[in-house]
């Protein structure tokens, strides 16, 4: 295994670690969700990493299109229990990037 | 010397796909950072597409990531769109850069 | 706001600590003294891969050395969508005004991607007999593509019937199951494919399996995901 | 340490975080991503298992069997969300422990 | 040859790390959503490169696949979870 | 009306069989042009015809091919512009946006032709379209020193060459719109 193959490795499992560990400590509903949405995309990278080509194939047509899919439309269903949307332009979330310009 | 032709246009490509990052990071609202996401990231995978095909051993193999080239740029364009009118009509307010 | 609570009991959460740590450290040590000289079971599927009917090994296992697995799996798929349909979110027809309503770029990329989608779901069942590919990848895409389609507001086309629906997802399991105990009625054992007949019977259930658990993925989206209308009334009604 | 041993250690960490948060996160949808991520780290196990094998081919069998599984899985994770769903519209509350939630938001914030 | 593709790839994992930020901070859904958008483009050209140094031409397969689902969750996004504000027509206010 | 039928008839197996060509050799440069693939190949690209066909049934427009072409140059040229720009922006230390929403008027009326018009404006410099709202197309512009209006007009008349269409004479303005909704724009 090369250096830079082992960069590539090193990256994307601290990336998925640290992906399971935010999705899951998150509070908010939505937040959480997005997160492993990635953690599936990525998990299909790692697939391929494990030479399991096959199972990358099935990991992204499920993680990215199916699961994805299901878990937003929960969290629609179950939206403001965990998180409030931003209706209005006087939410405080909903003016955008004033902290982080 | 097509190898290295190759690898600087990946090279290229990876840039566009840092500075789409560093849009997402840095502007100042979602319409903004739309804008970095759909226009540097598909450049950055049409020069990565581009220099993979000077390796490519076949067209067709050239053909095939074209293809893939055009699929990620047809949803970009409308998850831009989607995304951009969902934030609009929830009355998510742009930044301005004058007020 | 008020605050959510974000986990359990603090002592809860030490007793959980404790035991997930200790399963970790065991597991860990487990995975990194697994002894490497041990010969798996690869050369004895290669050795007989030929007799499989297909050149992929994945496929052939899944199909073939063990098709058991693959027919509980899918039993497993048919038994969770009869779950879902008889949890009952109402299947009324909420869904077909919702194509009027449709943003007509959505409704644009679905009508562009979901024919591209079936014939890669295609190619992956085509593929997967000699490469990465197979049943499950091409059931899953085919299953992207309804998804698709039903948030783009193609839930129902008018043609799929109740009875239609229902026959396609089990078609996969039945097809599957008559050929495993017609391959021991024929002699053998339980989804012993006689060898000469193996790739067409492969190729048979193959194909069905792939509209099956397309289908299902569908069914399970459509059946759990409540419509859009009813979430409107449901806020209205919360407001 | 090899190539796979980083994900085979990966797999356990992942099938480990799943199982705390499995017991200590109160929301359904925790739980199932829970679930989810559990069932991630026992396939990278399985996986890195059939990378250990010394010959010129990875054991594609233990490839089948976590294809079988991703399969299942997503059947479990959408009934499970059915279930959850269900759940809430019955009683408005999505967790299992109902004593955390009465201070959760108002859904019509 | 295969040395650079694999750090050029390690340097699109970074780009999908600093979208994971985003993600992180928000503020809005809508924002977060964007970031996960990224991660199908980044991973389509990941894959494309990890095909060429890996030298495993199925990963294109895996890369088409990527490409035909990438919008996927911005549209279950759009039309699920995300739920009009008060000004439009036939909405209630969520 | 005899002539009519025969010629609608005729554009209907004309149609079936460009989509035919179309996705049979979309199935050719994903199997890599392995001659094996066909015996899957031909009941999958039938599928994906019939499937094309009961999801856009009458196509009431077609292509017209140099203007295709004229399109697909221009949508390459403006498209690496518009990364470039964006890129450049989103590296500057000053950070240089004067964002604002503008709302333009179409010329183009089918609506195939607004998508394809909206998804093009998406990936050219410095615009991004927001939802259509009856003739007007809701856009976000990065900075309003562009001459956003003109390349608007520049890409709407490319839009038509595709499909052949003649432009309204109406519309073809913008207005820069002080609220969210573009309720008052000037």
């Amino acid at each position: 295994m090369t250096v830079s193959g082992w960069t590539f490795d090193i990256l994307l499992v601290a990336t998925l670690v640290w992906l399971a560990v935010r999705a899951l400590a998150e509070i908010k509903l939505f937040k959480s969700i997005v997160l492993f949405i990635a953690f599936g995309l990525l998990v299909s990278l790692a697939w391929v990493r494990l030479s399991a080509p096959d199972i990358a194939l099935a990991e992204a047509a499920i993680g990215a299109g199916i699961t994805g899919a299901l878990l937003l439309d929960a969290a629609g269903h179950m939206r403001g229990r965990a998180e409030p949307y931003p209706v209005s332009s006087d939410t405080e979330e909903a003016a955008g990037g004033e902290d982080d310009a | 010397m097509i190898d290295a032709i190759s690898i600087a246009l990946i090279i290229v490509g990876a840039l566009f796909f840092l500075a789409g990052s560093a849009g997402v990071l840095r502007f100042p609202d979602v319409y903004t950072r739309l804008h970095a996401l759909t226009k540097a990231d598909n450049l950055g995978l049409g020069f990565v597409v581009l220099g993979l095909s000077l390796r490519a051993d076949s067209w067709v193999v050239v053909l095939k990531m074209l293809i893939i080239w055009a699929l990620v740029i047809v949803a970009g364009a409308t998850a831009g769109h989607l995304v951009a009118e969902a934030a609009r009509t929830s009355h998510v307010v742009p930044w301005r850069r004058r007020s | 706001m008020p605050k959510v609570t974000p986990t359990s009991p603090f002592a809860v959460r030490v007793a959980a600590l404790a035991v997930c740590a200790a399963v970790g450290a065991l597991l860990a040590r487990a995975v990194l003294y697994i002894p490497e000289t041990e010969q798996g079971l690869a050369p004895l599927i290669d050795a007989n891969l030929e007799a499989s009917g297909v050149t992929n090994a994945v496929t052939g296992v899944l199909l073939n050395f063990r098709g058991y697995d693959t027919l509980l799996e899918i039993a497993v798929l048919v038994l969770a969508t009869i779950g879902v349909l008889s949890l009952g979110v109402k299947q009324t027809g909420t869904w077909a005004p919702l194509a009027a309503q449709a943003d007509p770029v959505l409704s644009a990329l679905a009508r562009f991607l979901a024919p591209i989608m079936i014939l890669v779901s295609g190619y992956l069942l085509w593929a997967g007999e000699h490469a990465p590919g197979g049943a499950f990848q091409a059931g899953s895409v085919l299953g992207a593509a309804g998804v698709l389609l039903a948030l783009s507001g193609y839930a129902r086309p008018v043609w799929v019937t109740r009875f239609a629906l229902r026959a396609v997802i089990s078609v996969g399991f039945i097809v599957f199951l008559a050929t495993a105990v017609g391959a021991m009625l024929v002699g053998g054992t339980l989804l012993e494919y006689p060898r000469d007949y193996a790739k067409t019977l492969m190729l048979v259930v193959e194909t069905l399996l792939t509209v099956s658990i397309g289908a299902i993925l569908v069914s399970l989206f459509i059946a759990s995901a409540s419509p859009a209308e009813e979430l409107r009334h449901r806020s209205r009604g919360e407001a | 340490m090899s190539q796979t041993d980083l994900y085979t250690l990966a797999g356990s960490a992942l099938f480990v975080i799943g199982l705390y948060a499995l017991i200590t996160r109160p929301h359904l949808i925790h739980k199932v991503l829970a679930l989810n991520i559990s069932s991630a780290g026992v396939f990278f196990i399985l996986v890195g298992i059939a990378r250990r094998v010394v010959g010129p081919v990875p054991d594609p069998l233990p490839h089948a069997m976590v294809l079988t599984g991703i399969v299942v899985t997503v059947s479990a994770t959408a009934y499970a969300l059915a279930l959850a769903k269900a759940i809430y519209t019955e009683t408005g509350v999505a967790a299992l422990d109902a004593g955390d939630i009465e201070n959760e938001g108002d859904p019509g914030e | 040859m295969s040395v650079i593709i694999f750090g050029l790839a390690s340097v699109l994992m970074l780009s999908v790390i600093a979208g994971l930020i985003r993600v992180e901070r928000g503020p809005n859904p809508a924002d977060r959503m964007l970031a996960a958008q990224l991660f199908g483009t980044t991973g389509v050209a990941i894959l494309l490169l990890l095909a060429e140094a890996m030298e495993v031409p199925a990963l294109r397969d895996v890369a088409l696949v990527f490409a035909l689902l990438a919008a996927m969750a911005a549209v279950a996004f759009v039309k699920r979870a995300w739920h009009p504000g008060p000004s439009e027509k036939g909405g209630g206010p969520s | 009306m005899p002539t009519r039928e025969l010629a609608s008839r005729i554009d209907r197996i004309v149609q079936l069989l460009q989509r035919v060509v179309i996705f049979a050799v979309l199935w050719w440069v994903i199997a890599e042009a392995d001659p094996d693939g066909w015996l899957f190949g031909v009941p999958f690209v039938a599928l994906a015809v019939v499937a094309s066909l009961g999801l856009t049934p009458s196509r009431t427009w077609r292509i017209d091919p140099p203007g295709a072409l004229k399109y697909a140059w221009y949508f390459v040229t403006q498209s690496f512009l518009g990364g470039i720009d964006v890129a450049l922006r989103a590296i500057r230390p000053s950070l240089p946006l004067d964002p604002m929403i503008v709302r333009y008027r179409m010329r183009l009326a089918p609506e195939h032709a607004r998508v394809l018009f909206a998804d093009t404006v998406s990936l050219l410099p410095g615009t991004l379209s927001t939802g259509f709202e009856d003739d007007s197309l809701t856009l976000h512009v990065l900075d309003c020193e562009l001459p956003i209006e003109q390349s608007l007009r520049d890409v709407e008349e490319r839009v038509a060459g595709v499909f052949g269409l003649t432009l309204s004479s109406e519309g073809g303005d913008l207005r820069v719109c002080e609220t969210l909704t573009g309720d008052e724009c000037e």
